[in-house]
């Protein structure tokens, strides 16, 4: 059963620091997060030509992995974790997975055994629930994937985790539409809806096998909208609209620790600052040095509170320097350094603060994410905290007033495009109903007409 | 927490939007746009509004005042877009007005055909297609939308979308332009076999392939490559097609940027 | 004429930290580097089949220029320099390097104007003064390098710098054979001479052009050194042997400026804080941010006191975030972020020791670089300023001195391997002469006879 | 300046180097390998120091007492190297050491060829050289300087070197082995033409591939290409052809890791 939050983790957005979570992990050999230092996570795609066959694909795995150990124990770094996110064929079969992370995992034991650096292994099976027109939320689809987790948690992984998809055909209308309520209702409420689903039994599969269910992002949405909304120059999405639909995320991906996981939150939720001041759970986050996935607005704010640093994904492939994963494996590992010199000298605040003020005025994203902004969009969160449509709309809501204010302060300066996007939001907002049974049926109706490809019963409904 | 000072930001971050913003308004910018026409400046105007209702209206009264119903297409309907594109292109408006003004073209664009039984005359045929593998659609959908948009005919193959199926419909549309989208470098080798393919059958139609994971050194490789850096280069390949043909060296002289 | 240093531009070690310079330079288009705020320099290397002709090479440095401006706007960076390192096509034939600083110069003014971003370009001719088998250091090489200097500050590059090879054919021999006299002599003596003649010359053009005489490195032996001592576990030389020859190497490097260069230093001089504290120029590093170009073991250490942040190479490719130039550019936009707002915080102190202890006791070589040793280092060098034998000894006797006390507190651990060889280098120094001409004289005798490739005429000797 | 705790810095960095080192100390070490033959132990001894005068005084008071000149160059000098070389793999003794044994071990076998008529068998040949307008010649010179410390017969092509003074090179020589080392993308594509004639004479031997720029899956792409990620595998290399021929897919597959 899901536990709802109703309150949060910390007394005052001040408490909120990267390394140091309420709640902090162990997790594979010896590592502890959250627990007062920050550590790399490395992640990596394997070269499209291994993807041939199991062989090549274990190989090159094994390869990235060796490299990458390899690398940390040359530069002299305490920690590291290493995610593998699945390519399709891992997850499609649930074996593949698993022993890719055994051949993993039997490297980083090695590593561990000779040089003691703490470690541990992420896995994030890839979401396939779905057949080429549809989502297929429910059904055999279901069982395969949570058969992945089985295999991966039993041959290795000591962090589960997943960017799992639920709502995001209403959303992917509503995105490129403007339309606040099908962003509204494919993000908060199908996808919390799947997320309690889903995370309740991934968290079950953790808990038999002894790993941890780390936790999901809303990677299918909110980034989407993220991406979709670009740099400064971009003209395919409001930044404002982004900020708005990122607010809503925190709500859905709350949901996987209302269902037992427990954290490390997956790097590319920039919704986890929001996530951990309610939960306090540790988080993973990335930004600055993961330029080699995707370019962001808010580089440096995100290390604010993170306990993992990652580098999001890169191709692996050479470089003067070496492999990707060891360039930037190295880099994340000197982020860290520094952070946890920060930790260990007391000064860990004074450097939060400037690595969020390197970014609050420089996009309304990184506005509302700013740390104090970011807690009292989980204040929003929390007063409703038991109806996932009300906390999600309050989540929005909080985020149109804390842009408000920043526009008054003169210090968030708003295009005329991205204000006029801001109003029209506020205006949506304030015309959606009071209560969730409402504004449910309402959206069944309208996005069963207008959305072809939404089907209700992939929620139960 | 600490704070930066009003008059410091500046030192910090450009917000280069903020100061690049043109002066006039997008409604200023598109009032200046339209047609002058009474009977045609109402059309074109709800089309940039993307009200539907309107569209209809504006046809309505446009027809019943004598207005061929597809000559109405070209002179009515997609001047509007066109002012739509064209703000678009000067980062005047955002993409979702292009959606919305596209989706009200199209309507228009039925309610005109549904008025006679003339067809018109088709500017030209796209096949887009996310690869084999891939069910990253989004930049696909916006690729479509604004070949819509500008006024083509666009057959939409999905996404995770086997290669013998474009193949197929490439052979039945003859379309002027095919599109790939990928966004994993797992899935994006398709593009070839789908090249090796077309070549098999003597069918030379440029290849515009674009996503995520694709560059310009990967598209280069294969012979009917194109490679498409943002989804407003789509329109911009298809028309560079019909004005200059399609040659794929002037294709990738004009297009290829890295 | 050349004006050797005598004193320290700083009073204290403490004054010393990035973004401020006691002698800040304009260059280019609105840019002044050390004047309060820290600027990303990114570098790149134009892929393999670009030196195919003249033409492809231009188009390839005008996608890279083209992509690096386009990226820094789309995140909002106040400014930028790019740094194009010449393959060696376009310095043996200066023409090339002309028409390539003239297109990327063309593309960052049309940036310039539209945006108002401050940006310069710097261009570094290879040191082609060699033929296959020897240095040739004076004749026609040395007027066509000068020629090339001419064409590029013709045609748009801000700054000129070399990374010049003086003494490196008695270097090399030396480095691989623990040979303390060789390292000094070749990076000390006969380094510090060619730097004179080669910088006196680069600063007349720098002139006459109107543009910025900006500096050199030692990247040819100090660099070497380092690279070949590698990482914690590689076992090719110990480093402590390679921090001494940093520390010479500071010596040499510094005679740049004393010819008339005014910084900004190159990147890869490691030296450069040493520099920096003697002479008040601004300088360039790299190293969290060049892990594509290079590892070290000092990735955050060397920001201390940059002025420009580099990455020192990237080939051009693509990245799923962009191109590679666009990758690691907006990381460094974003350390510099960082740095920008601590110094308008006035936190700048306080973030640069963090950075120098994230790597201070990592290694030998960057303890001693840590700004209060390295401004030692500087204090020894000045004490003899003008003799450059005696202030490069002094360099690597002072560097000794500091490791033996670092060892004593305790906190910097070498492995009985670097201690050795510390003692070593320390019992050599110790046994050399205490005035230059006997040492010039010993070291002609016993290089011309061990080095075969050793030509003193190279030196005017 | 702030500073850490003592007990702070382990959780900042981890001296892996200082917690790893063996506890023996490298003369120890080298002690437990000599061989106890009292006329070869002081040879051996002395190349392991690298004096090159105790390593003649060796030699010859074995000569004196009997040995053959040719015979201890594998009995003695070879031996010492050997044990020079499994402390540097071991991580027990650095690559300065190496090199200055390589000297005196050098110096050795000149003097034993002078004792006597007898020719010595050799091992093998293996050709370097750093590839065309590349001047980085550290990795190579470290790379020729282990190979003979290996016992190998080395023809060091020098820096910069055109591709056919390889080819030549290889024609006359025979080797079993050839080394090229790249440091710059630019000139890393000489190997492929190296490769390809000598492919065009026939001529199938393994061409180790190393150096910064260089990475395996470049040299995967041209029919002869082994890489060499350390210099230290070079001799590696050479050893696996005398053990296990010269196959080009074994190679790889023992000495390619990413
Ligand atoms: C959103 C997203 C998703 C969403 C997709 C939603 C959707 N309906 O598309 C979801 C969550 C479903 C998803 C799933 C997965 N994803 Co995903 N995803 C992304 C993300 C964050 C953004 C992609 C996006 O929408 N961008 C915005 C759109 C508008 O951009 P675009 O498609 O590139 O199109 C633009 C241009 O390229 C151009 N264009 C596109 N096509 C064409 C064609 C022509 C002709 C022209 C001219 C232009 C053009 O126009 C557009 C606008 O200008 C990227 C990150 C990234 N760096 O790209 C990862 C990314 C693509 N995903 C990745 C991965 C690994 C996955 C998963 C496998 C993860 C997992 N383990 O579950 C699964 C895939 C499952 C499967 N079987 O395919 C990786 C791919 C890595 C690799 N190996 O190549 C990426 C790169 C993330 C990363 N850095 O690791 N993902
Ligand atoms: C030192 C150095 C120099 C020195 C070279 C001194 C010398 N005698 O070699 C000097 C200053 C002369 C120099 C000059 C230049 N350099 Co330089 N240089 C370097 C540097 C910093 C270190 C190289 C080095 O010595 N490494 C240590 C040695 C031991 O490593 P290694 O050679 O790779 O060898 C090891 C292994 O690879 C292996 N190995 C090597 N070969 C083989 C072969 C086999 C069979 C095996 C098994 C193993 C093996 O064994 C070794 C030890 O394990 C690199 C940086 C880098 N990331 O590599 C740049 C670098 C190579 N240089 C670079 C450049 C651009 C240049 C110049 C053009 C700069 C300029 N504008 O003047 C000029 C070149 C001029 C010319 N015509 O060639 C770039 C190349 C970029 C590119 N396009 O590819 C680099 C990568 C720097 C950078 N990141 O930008 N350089």
């Amino acid at each position: 059963m899901v536990q709802k939050y109703t309150s949060m983790a910390y007394a005052s957005a001040d408490d909120l620091v990267f390394g140091k979570a309420k709640f902090p992990v162990k997790a594979g050999l010896g590592l502890e997060i959250g627990a007062g230092y920050t550590t790399p996570e490395i992640n990596y795609a394997p070269r499209p030509q291994a993807g041939k066959s199991k062989e090549k694909l274990i190989k090159e795995y094994e390869r990235i992995t060796t490299d990458s150990m390899q690398r940390m124990v040359q530069i002299g770094a305490p920690s590291v974790v290493l995610e593998t996110e699945h390519v399709e064929q891992m997850t499609n079969n649930p074996s593949w997975g698993g022993e890719v992370a055994h051949a993993q995992k039997t490297i980083m034991e090695e590593y561990h055994d000779e040089y003691g650096i703490k470690c541990a292994l992420r896995h994030t099976p890839g979401d396939i629930r779905e057949d080429r027109d549809f989502l297929k939320l429910r059904g055999d689809k279901y069982d395969l994937l949570m058969e992945s987790f089985e295999q991966i948690a039993q041959n290795g992984a000591d962090l589960l985790s997943i960017e799992s998809m639920g709502g995001k055909e209403v959303f992917d209308y509503s995105i490129l539409r403007n339309d606040t309520a099908g962003i509204l209702f494919g993000i908060g409420v199908l996808g919390s809806m799947d997320m309690e689903m889903i995370w309740s039994d991934i968290a079950d599969i953790a808990k038999k096998n002894n790993v941890v269910a780390a936790g999901d992002t809303d990677c299918a949405q909110a980034n989407t909208a993220m991406f979709i909304a670009g740099g400064l120059l971009d003209k395919n999405l409001a930044h404002t609209i982004a900020i708005v639909a990122r607010a809503i995320s925190a709500g859905r991906s709350l949901c996987a620790y209302e269902a037992g996981a427990t954290g490390p939150g997956k790097d590319c939720g920039y919704e986890n600052t929001i996530i951990k001041s309610i939960s306090g759970v540790p988080i993973a986050q990335e930004g600055k040095s993961s330029t080699c996935a995707h370019s962001d607005v808010m580089g440096n704010l995100v290390m604010q509170a993170c306990d993992l640093w990652s580098n999001e994904s890169v191709e692996y492939h050479g470089e003067f320097g070496g492999t990707s994963v060891q360039c930037w494996g190295e880099s994340l590992a000197y982020d860290c350094s520094l952070m946890n010199v920060a930790l260990k000298t007391g000064k860990e605040k004074g450097l939060r603060d400037l690595f969020t003020l390197s970014d609050k005025y420089r996009d309304p994203q990184g506005y509302v994410l700013a740390y104090e902004n970011a807690y009292r969009v989980g204040q929003a969160i929390v007063k409703d905290g038991t109806d996932n449509y009300l906390r999600t709309k309050n989540a929005a809501v909080e985020c149109c007033t804390i842009l408000d204010e920043g526009i008054a302060s003169g210090k968030l300066r708003l295009t005329r495009f991205e204000t006029k996007a801001l109003a029209k939001v506020q205006a949506d907002l304030a015309a959606l109903p009071d209560n969730s049974d409402q504004f449910m049926s309402d959206c069944l109706t309208k996005y069963k007409e207008e959305v072809a490809v939404f089907r209700p019963e992939n929620y139960g409904l | 927490m600490l704070d930066l000072k009003k008059e410091d930001i500046d030192g910090i971050l450009i917000r280069y939007n903020v100061s690049l913003e043109k002066e006039m308004t997008p409604d200023e910018a598109a009032e200046e746009l339209y047609p002058k026409d009474e009977l045609i400046y109402p059309i074109a105007k709800a089309i940039y509004e993307g009200e539907e209702d309107d569209v209809i209206d504006g046809l309505k009264a446009a027809i019943d005042a004598g207005k061929n119903p597809i000559a109405l297409i070209n002179d009515a309907l997609m001047v509007g877009m066109g002012v739509v594109s064209q703000l678009y292109d000067e980062g005047i408006i955002f993409l979702p007005n292009v959606m919305m003004s596209a989706d009200a073209m199209l309507d228009g664009i039925e309610y005109c055909k549904d008025q006679t039984d003339e067809v018109p005359e088709p500017k030209g045929t796209v096949v887009c297609h996310v690869a084999e593998g891939d069910v990253h659609d989004i930049g696909k959908n916006i690729v479509a939308a604004l070949l819509r948009a500008n006024g083509f005919d666009v057959v939409d193959l999905g996404r995770d979308c086997p290669v013998d199926e474009v193949i197929e419909a490439v052979e039945k549309e003859k379309p002027i332009l095919v599109t790939g989208t990928a966004l994993m470098t797992t899935t994006m080798y398709a593009f070839k076999e789908v090249n090796d393919k077309l070549l098999e059958k003597g069918i030379k139609v440029p290849f515009a392939c674009g996503g995520g994971a694709v560059n310009q050194d990967f598209v280069s490789q294969y012979e009917l490559g194109v490679y498409g850096e943002e989804a407003a280069d789509a329109p911009k390949i298809a028309e560079f097609i019909l004005a200059s043909g399609d040659g794929i060296e002037k294709l990738r002289e004009e297009f290829h940027k890295h």
